[in-house]
């Protein structure tokens, strides 16, 4: 929570090694600007990310979980991310389906060239968290903060 | 609010001692300076790390030690090799003494003692035989066989030594498994040592160690004629609360936390092989 | 647990304006495990480095943790700043508070505060990190060259000056791509041909290139160092080894009616056919869409008049298996379809041109015989209008988003050309801009303008309208802020170039990554432009984004280069995060097999000591190590978690989760 | 039908082709029947049931029947069969030791069922056609069989015996079902009532663990709940989330692999209806990726270890199901 | 002896909720009963018992005992415990009232359970006669009456009204707050004991022996090898041991927040795997050795250390809710077969 107690989101980027992870580098390097509240962890392929992963992050406080990864055909180990976007769908579909809200969620395609949009998309993110508000049906009590 | 017994209490690391490559001896006191409990030799500890674990211990200082608990730990699960890289000054929590202990003031009164250890099973044996030692005119006769894989696994080898060995009234036969250079003393293992010594049968014998140590000694002393009434040994079970509550440690209807971990064998005879 | 050590980077102000790097430092140091923490103006310096392996020398530090820039820019420089004092290269974690951090805020408490958490998460990983111990694996040394066009020539006969085999797979009957198609060439008017045919026969005379012409490339397995290629022979129906290239065949086919697609469909040829005179191989194909004898089965004239008894009607596609330690990319570029440009009237009149097909019209071996005439009626034009930027520089959907680079130089060349063969036309040229940065361009570009008279317009033609034999062109003069209104007898439009559409399935068997247009990614745009991301996949030529002729061939020999000295190595050190199996937790359930894009996972019955002293024999993975790339792709498809990846294990990664959202 | 069985046990016993058999046996009641394996002669004349109570899956016992020696001959009911025929996929059965004798299934009846109709101290079960009467201490109680049907057999997939080296009466064919529904009527609630539903059923587990240990696609070696070294270990349902994670995960590890056979739902001593989460793996990877039926036969890729390049992307949640 | 109508029943919860709070057992909307907090409008259920067991009030499946903060070398012991309110536990049946005399034996023995302690001072029990016991019900074996069953305050109900009899001194403080209770004949209850008793006198399972579990037989019963066979289809799962009354095992785990290490206690069943796990194994390898452990457990281990008394009552939740109906009759009665 920040000095003037307006709800902070916490987010948790996963980001490919290959392409979103340099793109993330890119978006730094051309200065864009996105809110402090995106952290990334860095994974080899969007087809590491295990579900337990995200609903690790949301036990322990994240508010919302974004993978980012290669586009559909240029994943550097040729079809990780067609298995991530299988995967993903399906679990999100799940958590959907348990009432989670969708938007806590997403995948976004961000190759190493596109800073702006790895800029765009976490902006564009964190707002959306933002206006969803805490993370309340997937959090675990004990860890709460507030 | 009462105090539950599954509550621990705060210790502190004073001094940590590699012994061996895989064994270190912690000494712990509470956090006010002074020996957290008093204990009888054999009886046992909770150690924690809050996050990591909890554990239990044999207390491997005597009880006539009055400001502190040594404890000798192998690293072999996560508990250990948390506390076997924690430094000096590091606080832990305690909570104990657990179990019945050797009946130091009983039973082992007067009596001739033959200990019997193998590798960190002189941990508990430590504690009476220093509690023998303080009280040497209690005791009769104390003969120590202790054995390990080879001379650097020999668990509080200075004090053996410097120590036990110049004791008049006290013979320690020290063992290792392999032959090596630095090393004059006997080779071989326990079980077959302890038949070569050729004891005679009017001893009490305190064993400890890894299981096939414990059952060829066993047989062993039962060839040189001993019985298994004069034969203690201590238990090493899964334990969680060591309130004989919790429902792990037991061993048919025995809790090994509160009835044992000293049991004489032919106490174990009437208990299911479930150890 | 480890004892770690954590080393704070100012970047000069590149972190230290935005984070407070010496509270960083503070704070970090109060985490669990921690021993040392410290802050220093660029750790990447030699005194940084120094600084780093004193600490784990004095502190026995165990684990290593920098915050600095991204570990795409210096991992591998702290590793092994690390190996040199001792500690293992992969006790190394780097957080990143540059590029993620102290570029991208601008309020200090708040780029400071994420600073710590970033560094607390390297932190929590780093204490589960276990030294790693990179294997190696053998290197075949030999080279496949995919695309056979000056880029691949010239990148073939450099691996081959050194002494390496290569082979180059080429699509096309022959080797040689667009340049054989040129007629001269930017800025100094000589004949491409002159330059490009004595290329093409050293590469077919030297011993150590094996071209594979009228082929293409099926598959790729491997990695680098051992990459098994599947070549596609396609079925030319003549036997390569008898065909003399004497050419008779090509004068008696029946079949009249072929596209001649060399000179871009602006004549024709037979249905067997030898692209151009100059051909490598010279060897004749047959065109399995037109020929009679295929379709119908009836004819076989040029089976006999074949004195050398060649012709084969009966050949199928052949499939060659070859093994090579690396591969380059070279297949070129295309100019884009023009159907989708009404406005400039491509597809309503045969006088609207592309410059490529412009330049055949040019060529003396081409369908005019090098006399410039309008495809319509055989005249003279008196009037061209070139059109620049056709498709690049675009903002809409139907073009490119950038500069084709190349259209600038060959537009002034080919308005230059007329000039010169015919001083009296007229020609326009209109342009956004007029790009000429290379050696001895502007000066072209100005001969242009100021000694041949080309007029310059700078303005967009707006539309193109063909009426009675001419072309109406309208168009808007910006500097003189006027429309204008040009009765011309033929357009050229300078199309974009975009990568060859056998760019994209090739770079998905290569699993090498493209960018949004198709050209291939490079490992780096400015430090490694000729090495893809993928090990082993090198680029060469306009594959990898719009080229001219000197910067191909500068590319090619780079690629050659970086090629050789991968060549030159007896093997190669493995990535050693790679996954492994928990064989007790394995169930053999095939899941992982089935998601593993290497084939590096097999399975055996093994035998593990069961409960009560029995035994079981349960099927377990394994995974080959110089094969897994580390991807991860298995690591969720088993449902024990069993399959776990080295350096990015479950357990890491949760605590890197755990520490940022802690 | 119980007469056939055993007839066919009998027979497979004495004539060599299997050395024991794993069947259903007698219980205290006429419902508590228990999976058994059986050696003797006399233990199947005297033990050996099949009745509509004989819900119990056999197929996940047979990964460790089948590893030791000799042969086991097993009876399989069309929907363990593709249990049985998954577990061959993922290799967990060595065929070669297993005899299956496939038995058709008029559906099972469900003890909670008749419980909730207010039978208490039940004594015994009768048929009397279509309709079940049932002694009790409180006197006799007729009901129609239909009522008392486990739900999953009322919206039953498939009476097809897929993997079997013999037949005890008709083969049957996969059935048109609509064990959607309530899927669909959950995706049609809006996310808050999705929401308040789970978590009314998900706060009643008390983690026994009995889903995910009758669960035969549940089979690994050691399940990462159980191990310390996998990170998310819990035992306890100590907060609402790690009921949540725990059904999450266990649902999404055996998507593609969960042949529907309901025995999640069936053992469930809260009564959760753990099956409608795998229905609705089911549901949406036929939606998306095509039809697919885990255990339906031993070579089709299941979906998630399968791609197309114009899948739908993971965003597609926002326009599928209710608000 | 006092009475209420069944139609004040509901004046008699309010006011009981009033100073404490209520648990009745109450349908929870998924066909089975559990106890609940009383409030307006709940009424008790027509199932003749819980499925989770009356324990859950005294011995919870999760508590916390103790937070840590680690900092540094430093650890921080914060006790945070929350005492427990006084409660009232209504409409226990006698099986599950038997219960808490075993979980008493393991918590109150010496070192005291302060947890279970607390708990147990502050709870009323209230027990309820069983009207119309069911087929798995074989409490009448250990000598349970479930027509008389024990607790503070014993309760028997007819269709027109509940009696109410105060046991002990917290049942008698209970019903002297309790104005509406009206005095009655201690006779009133003789023809619902009488009814009750007829019926349990014909239930199925009235014909278990257990003679000769004892002490004595102790090594024969763990040696029999008829564990094997019984066994094997036990899928090891926890749900007798979860919804078993008298099941008391637990784990002591830490759970790290971030922020503190929580460490609680929680349900254990010997039926895990992992139960007895250390680090270099586990004294009971296979599922025979952990279901011979739970058996052997309430039938010979828990009589030899506590009088005789079976660590069973009886209730029959296990024989309705075993996945596969491997319970304890079934054992028992194999068993029983080897002491012959």
């Amino acid at each position: 929570m920040s000095v003037n107690n307006e709800f902070q989101p916490t987010i948790v980027a996963f980001c490919c090694n290959w392409c979103s992870y340099a793109g993330a580098d890119l978006s730094g390097t051309n200065r864009l600007q996105y809110p402090a509240n995106v952290k990334i962890i860095r994974i080899p392929c969007s087809c590491r990310l295990n579900p337990m992963f995200i609903l690790r992050a949301f036990q322990r406080g994240a508010d919302g979980v974004i993978l980012c990864g290669c586009h559909p055909g240029d994943c550097h180990y040729t079809t990780g991310n067609y298995y991530a976007r299988r995967r993903m769908t399906l679990l999100f579909s799940m958590l959907d389906y348990l009432g989670i809200e969708r938007d806590r969620t997403r995948v976004e395609w961000v190759s190493a060239a596109e800073g702006a949009k790895f800029a765009a998309t976490m902006n564009d993110f964190a707002a959306t968290i933002h206006k969803l508000g805490p993370n309340r049906r997937l959090e675990d009590l004990r860890c709460r903060k507030d | 609010m009462k105090h539950d017994p599954l509550i621990p209490m705060l210790g502190v690391v004073t001094a940590i001692r590699t012994d061996t490559p895989d064994v270190k001896t912690f000494r712990v006191t509470g956090a006010d300076g002074q020996k957290p409990f008093i204990h009888i030799p054999g009886q046992c500890a909770m150690l924690s790390i809050p996050g990591v674990g909890e554990a239990l211990f044999s207390i491997t200082s005597s009880p006539t030690e009055e400001t502190y608990l040594d404890f000798s730990i192998k690293k072999c699960g996560c508990v250990t090799a948390w506390l076997h890289q924690m430094e000096v000054g590091q606080q832990i929590t305690i909570r104990g003494p657990y179990g019945n202990g050797f009946p130091v003031d009983t039973e082992l009164t007067g009596k001739d003692l033959l200990f019997i250890a193998g590798g960190i099973g002189l941990a508990p044996l430590h504690a009476v035989i220093n509690y023998c030692r303080h009280y040497r005119d209690r005791y009769g006769k104390i003969d120590i066989v202790y054995g390990s894989r080879s001379k650097q696994d020999l668990v509080d080898f200075p004090e053996i030594t410097e120590q036990w060995c110049k004791e008049s009234g006290i013979n320690v036969h020290l063992t290792i498994d392999n032959p090596q250079p630095d090393w004059d003393g006997h080779v071989g293992f326990v079980p077959n040592y302890v038949k070569e010594l050729n004891f005679d049968t009017a001893k009490t014998v305190l064993m400890c160690g890894p299981p096939i140590m414990i059952k060829f000694t066993l047989a062993g002393l039962m060839e040189l004629g001993f019985s298994r009434e004069q034969i203690y040994t201590t238990m090493e079970l899964r334990m969680k609360c060591a309130l004989g509550k919790c429902g792990r440690c037991n061993i048919g209807d025995k809790y090994v936390c509160k009835d044992g971990p000293v049991f004489r064998f032919d106490q174990l005879d009437e208990l299911p092989d479930e150890y | 647990m480890q004892r770690v050590g954590v080393f704070v980077c100012w970047c000069g102000s590149n972190i230290a304006a935005t984070v407070d790097v010496e509270k960083v430092a503070e704070v970090l140091g109060q985490e669990p495990g921690v021993v040392f923490s410290t802050h220093y103006q660029y750790m990447c310096s030699q005194s940084g480095q120094e600084l780093i392996q004193n600490a784990i020398r004095e502190h026995s530090l165990t684990g290593v943790v920098v915050c600095s820039c991204s570990p795409r820019m210096h991992e591998n420089t702290f590793r092994k700043t690390c190996e040199k004092a001792g500690l293992n290269p992969y006790m190394v974690e780097i957080a990143n508070i540059r590029e993620q951090c102290s570029w991208i805020h601008k309020n200090k408490e708040e780029a400071t505060q994420k600073a710590v958490i970033l560094g607390r998460a390297a932190i929590a990983k780093v204490h589960l990190n276990a030294p790693l111990t990179a294997g190696t694996s053998p290197v075949k040394k030999r080279a496949l060259v995919i695309g056979g066009g000056i880029a691949g020539i010239q990148t073939a006969l450099d691996i081959a000056d050194a002494g390496f085999e290569v082979d180059i797979v080429e699509k096309e009957p022959t080797i040689g791509g667009k340049m054989t198609q040129i007629d001269k060439t930017f800025p100094t008017l000589d004949c491409a041909a002159c330059i490009l045919t004595p290329k093409m026969v050293d590469a077919a005379q030297n011993e150590k290139i094996k071209i594979y012409s009228y082929s293409e490339v099926q598959s790729v397995k491997g990695f680098v160092g051992n990459f098994r290629v599947t070549i596609k022979k396609k079925a030319r129906y003549v036997d390569e080894t008898k065909c003399t290239g004497c050419g008779l065949c090509t004068e008696k086919c029946p079949q009249k009616k072929v596209p001649n697609a060399f000179n871009l469909g602006l004549d024709q040829r037979r249905a067997i056919y030898i692209p151009f005179a100059q051909a490598v191989p010279k060897i004749a194909t047959i065109d399995a869409d037109y020929c009679t004898m295929l379709k119908t089965g009836k004819c076989g004239v040029c089976s006999k008049v074949c004195t050398a008894g060649a012709i084969d009607y009966k050949q199928t596609d052949r499939f060659i298996e070859e093994e090579y330690g690396a591969i380059v990319v070279a297949t070129g570029f295309n100019p884009i379809k023009l159907d989708q440009y009404d406005e400039f009237a491509y597809s309503q009149s045969p006088d609207v041109v592309t410059s490529l097909e412009f330049e055949r019209l040019m060529n003396a071996a081409g369908p005019t015989g090098g006399t410039l005439l309008r495809p319509s009626d055989g005249t003279h034009p008196k009037t061209i209008v070139f059109v620049q930027c056709v498709g690049s520089r675009c903002d809409d959907s139907k073009g490119k988003s950038y500069c084709s680079k190349i259209c600038c130089m060959y537009t002034a060349k080919h308005a230059m050309l007329c000039r010169e063969k015919y001083p009296d036309t007229d020609v326009y040229v209109f342009y956004i801009d007029v790009r000429t940065p290379g050696k001895n361009f502007d000066e072209f570009y100005r001969r242009a303008v100021e000694e041949y008279g080309v007029h310059y317009v700078k303005g967009m033609v707006g539309k193109v309208v063909p009426e009675n034999g001419k072309l109406k062109v309208q168009a808007s003069d910006l500097l003189g802020n006027r429309q204008l209104h040009i009765d011309a007898d033929m357009v050229v439009l300078a199309a974009a170039i975009e990568p060859d559409k056998s760019a994209r399935p090739l770079a998905t068997m290569l699993t090498a990554s493209m960018d949004t247009n198709d050209f291939f990614t490079e490992a780096h745009p400015k430090l490694r432009p000729v090495e893809s991301p993928t090990a082993g996949i090198f680029l060469s030529g306009a594959c990898q984004g719009p080229k001219d002729i000197p910067e191909t061939v500068a590319q090619a020999s780079a690629a050659a280069a970086k090629v050789i000295g991968l060549l030159a190595k007896d093997s190669l050190i493995c990535n050693p995060c790679t996954a492994a199996p928990d064989e007790l937790m394995c169930n053999g359930c095939s899941s992982c097999e089935k998601v593993c894009p290497y084939g590096a996972i097999t399975y055996i019955d093994k035998e593990f000591r069961g409960p009560n002293r029995t035994t079981l024999v349960r099927r377990v993975a394994q995974v080959n190590p110089a094969v897994c790339q580390g991807c991860g792709a298995c690591t969720v498809a088993c449902p024990s978690g069993a399959m776990d990846l080295k350096g990015f294990s479950n357990k890491q990664i949760m605590a890197e989760v755990d520490a940022i959202c802690r | 039908m119980q007469e056939r069985l055993k007839q066919k046990a009998l027979e497979l016993l004495e004539n060599g082709t299997a050395d024991r058999i794993l069947g259903w046996k007698i219980g205290e009641f006429f419902y508590d029947l228990t999976p058994a394996v059986f050696k003797t002669r006399q233990e199947i004349q005297e033990e050996f049931v099949y009745s509509p109570f004989a819900g119990a899956n056999l197929s996940k016992y047979l990964i460790a029947e089948s590893r030791k020696g000799g042969k086991v001959a097993v009876f399989l009911k069309p929907c363990d069969s593709y249990s049985f025929t998954q577990l061959l996929k993922e290799h967990r059965i060595w065929r070669e030791n297993v005899y299956v004798v496939g038995v058709q299934c008029g559906g099972m009846c469900d003890m909670e069922k008749l419980r909730a109709k207010g039978c208490e101290g039940v004594l015994s079960v009768g048929e009397d056609g279509e309709n079940i009467v049932v002694e009790t201490l409180y006197g006799t109680n007729v009901f129609p069989r239909a009522e008392l049907l486990e739900d999953r057999c009322i919206t039953c997939k498939s009476k097809k015996v897929v993997t079997f080296d013999e037949l005890i009466g008709e083969q049957g064919t996969e059935l048109e079902s609509d064990r959607f529904s309530q899927v669909a009527q959950l995706e049609a609630m809006t996310s808050q009532e999705r929401f308040a539903f789970w978590q009314k059923e998900l706060s009643r587990c008390i983690r026994c663990n009995a889903c995910r240990n009758v669960c035969p696609a549940c089979s690994c070696e050691k399940c990462v709940f159980d191990n310390p070294g996998s990170g998310v270990r819990n035992k306890a349902a100590a907060d609402s989330f790690e009921e949540s994670l725990f059904h999450i995960i266990r649902a999404f590890h055996v998507t593609g692999r969960c042949t529907d056979c309901g025995e999640c739902s069936r053992v469930c001593p809260q009564n959760i209806p753990l099956h409608l989460l795998n229905r609705k793996m089911i549901k949406d990877m036929n939606e998306l990726y095509g039809t697919y039926q885990a255990g339906a036969d031993p070579d089709t890729k299941p979906p998630l270890t399968d791609f197309t390049l114009d899948d739908e992307e993971p965003s597609i949640v926002h326009t599928r199901g209710g608000q | 002896m006092k009475k209420i109508a069944i139609s004040k029943l509901n004046d008699l919860f309010s006011a009981i909720s009033k100073e404490k709070v209520l648990y009745i057992p109450a349908d929870d909307g998924a066909n089975q009963a559990r106890f609940t907090p009383w409030q307006e409008g709940l009424t008790l259920t027509d199932k003749l018992n819980t499925v989770r067991s009356a324990k859950d009030l005294f011995f919870p499946q999760v508590e916390n005992l103790v937070n840590f903060k680690n900092s540094g070398k430093a650890i921080q012991i914060i006790e945070n415990r929350t005492e427990p309110q006084p409660f009232v536990l209504f409409g226990v049946r006698a099986c599950d009232c038997r219960s808490f005399d075993i979980l008493d034996r393991v918590f109150l023995s010496d070192p005291v359970d302060t947890f279970y302690k607390t708990r147990r001072e502050q709870g009323v029990v209230i027990t309820l006669a069983c009207n119309r016991p069911t087929e798995t019900c074989f409490c009448g074996v250990f000598g349970i009456d479930g027509a008389d069953p024990q607790g503070d305050v014993t309760c028997w109900m007819d269709e027109a009204a509940l009696y109410w009899r105060a046991n002990t001194e917290k049942g008698e403080a209970l019903t002297a707050a309790l104005p509406m209770l009206t005095d009655c004949a201690e006779e009133a209850i003789d023809p619902i004991a009488a009814k009750i008793r007829s019926i349990l006198s014909k239930l199925p399972l009235n014909d278990l022996d257990l003679t000769g579990f004892n002490r004595d037989r102790m090594m024969e019963l763990f040696n029999s090898p008829q564990w094997e066979d019984l066994s094997q289809s036990c899928l090891g799962c926890g749900t007798c041991t979860f919804v078993c009354p008298t099941c008391q095992c637990y784990d002591v785990q830490d759970f790290d927040d971030g922020q503190q290490v929580r460490r609680f206690r929680c349900w254990d069943s010997c039926m895990f795997s992992d139960f007895t796990m250390m680090a270099h194994g586990t004294n009971r390898p296979t599922q025979k050795e952990r279901f011979r452990q739970r058996f052997m457990h309430k039938l010979s281990y828990f009589p030899n250390n506590n009088d005789g008394i079976f660590g069973c009552v009886g209730c029959g939740r296990c024989l309705q809710k075993c996945p596969i109906h491997m319970h304890i009759v079934k054992v028992a009665k194999a068993l029983k077969e080897d002491l012959k």
